[in-house]
């Protein structure tokens, strides 16, 4: 294998968990903040994504596509939140596995009943449709570039408002003491709708971004919903760093595996059933690194005990 | 040794630049109460967590009745008959007095481990928890769920789990916080008696208290043991006036 | 207002009843669906040992429902095809005798689920659910890509397996076995919530620190609740197996425990039947509503939603007195 | 009382279920079982709608169909087998669009004397060893199509092809198709994981490995994701597929990523014989669409119902498995007729997709295989 080709795998790497960290990072956040498991986050991946491919097919605008997902599902995330997610915080995991477990059942369907069961249309720009040549002569899709800057922004974006807005301070605090929030005069309740949104808008936007290079569809949140977990608990929960760190392990753990376990097992096997074998233990890759994380680390890299 | 039953060398223990504990020996003895004290922030939370097992010292070794517990867990300290009860009340709310009790008798036969026969009508458990029960004279609520139970009726309840398990140590953590004056007053002449049973290293704030029932008293200050003695001694000490009694007085 | 106990005979009753009557007005399919309902109920019952006595809400435990029915499909299809399993170093054939398989369900999903517990209860809370459910989802991949046995295509067998005395392939009798062993497995757990173990269990599952402290271990407690709950939950994926003639890899997805999980919030956490009722409910929703809309699914939805939200205690709680189990 | 609420609706679905016994003569009952809700709905639906339209256009009303979902899942599936035996006593059945589902249902189905009639699904086992009197396939064995691309590729001077599946047997059983026919070199061969969604990994293996062509075989979202994505990586060698992925309910999904691949197909809906003109002017009438591949097979299968209908009673079991062996129906395919173990003789095209105004479709461009029948029928002793 040579080293242009290494490179572009890890390359790809990165992008796949520039990608979940964007799922990941409104995941982590939502739980640090407010304490919820929340696994109607794949719903609102959904939701961003129909909402560009709708937007997309009648204006014609990518950008337009990107907002619209971000602000659709912006309001279905506060809309879901004042109406059911504000009633689990108290509860415990169980039953906000539950409830947004049902969740997940409404949205998808209703989506089809919406939109019908065939996939849905949306397309990566004119101006990023081809590739740029990297140094070194990699051949590198341009949209995927982008994605990785989107991501790197993202991050930054978070970082700083966590650390340096109003808003920022009263999610640590949150994070920190959920009653002592309370008792800076804080309205929590309109801080917990807004953080419920800003994860929904990030899931949404990462959902128009990858829709673009995917398929949109009914049930494409949930793939990526177990990933992005996956993701959160190896960084540990409520942790943005974590979530930026799980993100990239698991993006270069799955990608990596699937290219070079294959050709591993080659060196004693014969091709196709190392192939095969490759490719069964690739599949498994990131659920062995996640289960290796947590019974060394049982709170994840960067979590709190 | 065989009077000292609880004897705690020379441990240390840092969070980052903070020593909670810094080089503290500490010995119990037979028939005793041995009280600690100390100002707010002293460590001795940490301390207590140390000997119950909690947290492990970063230096230093405890022994107790003979053995070097330093590395076990709290189960297992809890086997060799160390009995301990909490400052904020550590209870299954869920359950009844008695069920609460029961988990101590069971704690006492040292193990769980009976699948089909019903623990309720084990009357072996059930006398052990009972007697217990009357003990700390809570007979009246045997049946009331905790988490319904008044603050002070939860402290009887963790003695009476520490008493099930018949150890050979008792500490107690602020057994008296939360208490009415009728209920310390009780509760004091109780201990009182308990010491012939077990000897007790006692964490408390209320001073009536600890005059009234220590044989000895240990002052913790930022980490540090500065002063052990008998009431009197400490009463008069220069140093333990300055640095805490001074303070109350004030 | 009705007692828990008079509540619990009468579900009993009520499914014993449906069974009987569907023989005897010869409508065979009614038999098959309550057949679901009791396995299923098996299954949520295994479950609740864990989730509901010992607080550890495992979002894997489709792994063991799958593990009983692989179980199952690996002995009846060598059995089926008079190939043994294997050779060397000893020679192990293939089965079609219930007891057998059940045996084999039962040691392999406990023995599963004693290595996964034996890793998963070193965390607690958000990361206990996540990594049970990464051990599901490493058994789910395991399952799609390994050839020998269908793959993600899952496989076949043609006569159900055999029952010494009985005639399996009578949907009657079959209901009867499945129903016995429910019956028996509540009997079990039932007289397992009221032992010593079932009071350190649920003493651990609302104070860890008190067991503890009273010198008992909540690892190992939970370890061996944990253990049999797998192990009921792979008897009922034997059964589940044994019911369809056919196991595949969706009997290791993570939907699968999502919906185990589904019966016991439906029925009521920690109570002897919740899982019972709720695994009723979920199959007579599943017919009811899936007859009157291709998207029945947004209706179990909001039933699941509200019942969650509004009704604590699951059906059991909305009928009996208390809005929680006892213990 | 909620329990008597429950009560009362087990006796009314008891009641329901007993009220629908089959009754007259001459009469034929149909049990659909498909795919209707969930990600995969889109082909049950397309399979359910052809075959009512057939069922419509003949006039016939004695038959009566019960459709029924069955999500994907296999154990819903084998229930309402169960159901459709059981207490609708239905005599034929069709309907299940996957093998996994299939496999689960079908043995038992015909072993209880029932026939089934698939109008999608073909896995191996029952065209070879698992083959039965009572199984007909109406649409392919599900390595036809495969074996027609590797064909295709050899006819076309393919020296060097990538090929690439989702590691699962019917993704192993389509590589094995394509390397059947294709009599050139392989410059890589990766399996990838089932429901995968990002493939820029494979995508850097395939620009590196110097092929000449690249089959991929990735049904439903998994193969508008690869295409999209290739499309937009910027290596150009072409490529081939089975029709599956270049549907015509996907295709729009897929966009301009898709033109110009070649894919196989035993079906197109400019194939010019009278039947499919016909139908695909009807489709589109009726359902507002462009009818596709599994539309066509839900239509072929309902005609060839409605043909062994018109020649025997379904009681007489022998008579009518005779009738329908004789396929006498008019194909939208043109020319079909069943081989020694109930499974299609058929040709097997080349597509090309294109762009017809907005709309994304195929051409058929030439033919891979002539009266193609499949490498399993020597294994079935009928």
């Amino acid at each position: 294998m040579s080293t242009v080709l290494i490179i572009e795998q890890i390359l790809n790497g990165l992008q796949f968990g520039v990608m979940l960290f964007l799922m990941a990072a409104g995941l982590t956040l939502i739980f640090g903040v407010m304490g919820l498991i929340n696994l109607a986050h794949g719903s609102l991946y959904m939701v961003g994504a129909f909402a560009a491919a709708a937007v997309a097919a009648s204006t014609g605008s990518f950008l337009l596509a990107l907002a619209a997902s971000l602000a659709a599902a912006a309001i279905v995330g506060a809309v879901v939140e004042l109406v059911v997610i504000r009633r689990l915080y108290d509860r415990d995991h169980l039953d906000q596995v539950l409830a947004t477990f049902a969740l997940i059942l409404i949205f998808s369907e209703s989506t089809r009943w919406l939109f019908g069961s065939f996939p849905l249309f949306l397309d990566v720009p004119k101006a990023l449709s081809g590739t740029v040549t990297l140094p070194g002569g990699i051949a590198y899709s341009s949209y995927r570039l982008m994605i990785i800057l989107v991501g790197v922004a993202v991050a930054i974006g978070l970082f700083l408002l966590i650390s340096k807005t109003r808003i920022g301070m009263r999610i640590r605090a949150g994070e920190n003491d959920r009653e002592m929030i309370g008792a800076l005069g804080v309205d929590i309740s309109k801080l917990y709708t807004l953080v419920f949104a800003l994860g929904a808008a990030l899931a949404g936007l990462s959902g128009a971004l990858v829709g673009a290079i995917q398929s949109v569809q009914v049930g494409m949140g949930e793939p990526v919903l177990i990933l992005a977990f996956v993701v959160i608990v190896i960084g540990g929960i409520g942790s943005i760093k974590g979530a930026l760190v799980g993100a990239l392990l698991v993006g270069l753990t799955d990608t990596l595996g699937r290219v070079m376990l294959p050709l591993f097992f080659a060196n004693f096997m014969e091709q196709s059933s190392a192939t095969s074998v490759g490719s069964s233990l690739a599949s498994m890759s990131i659920y062995i690194l996640m289960a290796a994380v947590l019974i060394f680390k049982p709170t994840g890299l960067f979590g709190r005990a | 040794m065989p009077d000292t039953v609880l004897n705690i060398q020379n441990i240390s223990k840092s969070f980052g630049a903070l020593k909670a504990s810094d080089g503290v020996s500490l010995d119990l003895r037979e028939g005793e109460i041995h009280a600690l004290i100390g100002p707010n922030g002293a460590g001795k939370s940490t301390l207590i967590s140390q000997i119950a097992g909690k947290l492990k010292p970063d230096t230093g070794k405890i022994d107790l009745l003979g053995y070097d517990v330093t590395k076990l867990s709290i189960a297992e300290r809890a086997k060799l008959g160390l009995g301990r009860t909490f400052q904020i009340s550590e209870l299954a709310m869920d359950y009844t007095v008695l069920e609460n009790v029961m988990l101590g008798a069971l704690g006492k036969r040292g193990g769980a481990f009976r699948f089909f026969m019903p623990v309720m009508k084990d009357a072996e458990l059930r006398e052990c928890a009972q007697s217990a029960i009357e003990r700390v004279g809570l007979s009246h609520q045997m049946h009331k769920v905790t988490s319904e139970l008044s603050h002070g009726q939860r402290r009887q309840l963790e003695v009476a789990v520490a008493l099930t398990l018949e150890p050979k140590v008792f500490l107690m953590d602020e057994p008296m916080a939360g208490m009415g004056a009728e209920g310390s007053k009780m509760l004091t002449s109780f201990l009182d008696n308990l010491r012939q049973q077990a000897p007790i290293l006692l964490v408390e704030h209320d001073m009536d208290a600890v005059f009234a029932l220590a044989d000895r008293i240990s002052v913790l200050v930022y980490g540090k043991v500065i002063a052990t003695g008998n009431v009197d001694f400490i009463r008069n000490h220069d140093e333990v006036r300055r640095a805490y009694l001074g303070e109350e007085a004030a | 207002m009705i007692s828990e106990r008079f509540l619990n005979y009468t579900v009993a009753l009520l499914i014993l009843g449906m069974a009987l009557g569907a023989w005897v007005m010869d409508e065979p399919f009614l038999i098959t669906l309550t057949t679901k309902a009791v396995i299923l109920a098996l299954a949520g019952v295994g479950l609740n040992l864990a989730l509901g006595q010992g607080g550890l809400i495992s979002l894997g435990h489709a792994a063991f429902f799958g593990l009983g029915g692989y179980a199952m499909g690996v002995l009846a299809s060598h059995a089926q095809n008079f190939t043994p399993i294997m050779e060397t170093p000893f020679l192990i054939e293939g089965t079609n005798s219930m007891p057998i398989i059940w045996l084999v369900a039962i040691v392999v999903s406990s023995f599963f689920a004693f290595v996964i517990g034996l890793f998963s209860l070193r965390t607690s809370g958000v990361y206990f659910i996540m990594v049970t459910l990464a051990f599901g989802q490493m058994l789910y991949y395991f399952s799609i890509s390994w050839p020998a046995y269908g793959g993600e295509d899952g496989l076949s067998i043609y006569v159900r397996n055999s029952f010494p005395g009985l005639n399996t392939l009578d949907p009657i009798q079959f209901f009867g076995i499945c129903f016995v062993v429910l019956m028996v497995v509540i009997y079990g757990v039932n007289r397992l919530t009221h032992s010593s173990f079932g009071l350190a269990l649920n003493g651990a599952r609302q104070n860890a620190q008190r067991i503890r402290t009273v010198g008992l271990n909540p690892f190992k407690i939970q370890l061996i609740a944990f253990t049999i709950s797998g192990a009921i939950t792979g008897l009922a994926g034997a059964l589940f197996a044994d019911l369809n003639r056919f196991i595949s890899p969706t009997m290791f997805s993570w939907q699968t425990s999502g919906e185990i999980m589904v019966f016991i919030i439906l029925g009521g956490v920690a109570r002897l039947y919740g899982p019972v009722v709720g695994a009723a409910l979920f199959i007579l929703l599943e017919h009811w509503l899936g007859g009157l809309s291709e998207f029945w699914h947004i209706y179990l939805g909001v039933i699941l939603l509200s019942v969650v939200l509004f009704a604590r205690g699951g059906l059991i709680g909305a009928l009996s007195k208390k809005e929680n189990a006892d213990a | 009382m909620k329990i008597k609420s429950i009560l009362l609706a087990a006796v009314s679905v008891a009641a329901l279920a007993s009220s629908a016994i089959a009754e007259g003569h001459g009469k034929l009952k149909v049990g659909m079982i498909t795919t209707l809700s969930g990600g995969g709905a889109g082909l049950g639906i397309d399979v359910r709608d052809g075959f009512m339209l057939a069922i419509k256009e003949s006039g016939n009303d004695n038959v009566e169909v019960v459709i029924e979902d069955d999500q994907q899942k296999p154990d819903i599936a084998v229930q309402l087998a169960d159901k459709m035996i059981q207490s609708e006593k239905v005599d034929v059945m069709t309907g299940i669009i996957w093998s996994n589902l299939a496999m689960a249902v079908v043995p038992s189905a015909v072993a209880q004397g029932k026939f089934y009639l698939s109008p999608n699904a073909g896995p191996s086992a029952l065209a070879g060893k698992a083959c039965n009197p009572n199984y007909f396939n109406v649409a392919w064995q599900n390595d036809n199509l495969h074996e027609a691309a590797g064909a295709y590729a050899t006819e076309a001077g393919l020296k060097n092809s990538f090929i690439m599946a989702p590691n699962y047997p019917a993704g192993q059983d389509a590589l094995n198709g394509y390397k059947r026919f294709y009599k050139g070199e392989l410059a890589g061969e990766v399996f990838t994981k089932l429901g995968q969604t990002d493939y820029a990994a494979e995508i850097a293996q395939i620009r590196a490995s110097g092929a000449d062509s690249v089959y991929f075989f990735l049904p439903g979202g998994m193969g508008i994701s690869f295409m999209k994505q290739y499309a937009g990586s910027g290596v150009d060698i072409p490529l081939i597929g089975p029709a599956f992925s270049f549907d015509q309910g996907i295709l729009q999904a897929v966009g301009d990523a898709a033109l110009g691949v070649k894919n196989t197909s035993q079906w197109g809906k400019d194939l010019d014989n009278e039947t499919n003109v016909a139908f695909v002017k009807t489709f589109q009438a009726e359902y507002g669409r462009l009818p596709s591949l599994y539309a066509s097979q839900g239509f072929d299968t309902a005609n060839l119902l409605l043909s062994a209908m018109g020649k025997a009673d379904v009681k007489d079991a022998d008579a009518f498995r005779a009738a329908l062996k004789e396929a006498d129906f008019k194909s939208t395919r043109g020319d079909f007729s069943f081989g020694n173990n109930n499974h299609p003789i058929q040709d097997i095209y080349v597509r090309e997709v294109i762009k017809e105004g907005d709309v994304f479709t195929n051409k058929i461009i030439g033919t891979a295989l002539k009266d193609h029948a499949d490498a399993f029928a020597t294994e079935c002793d009928m």
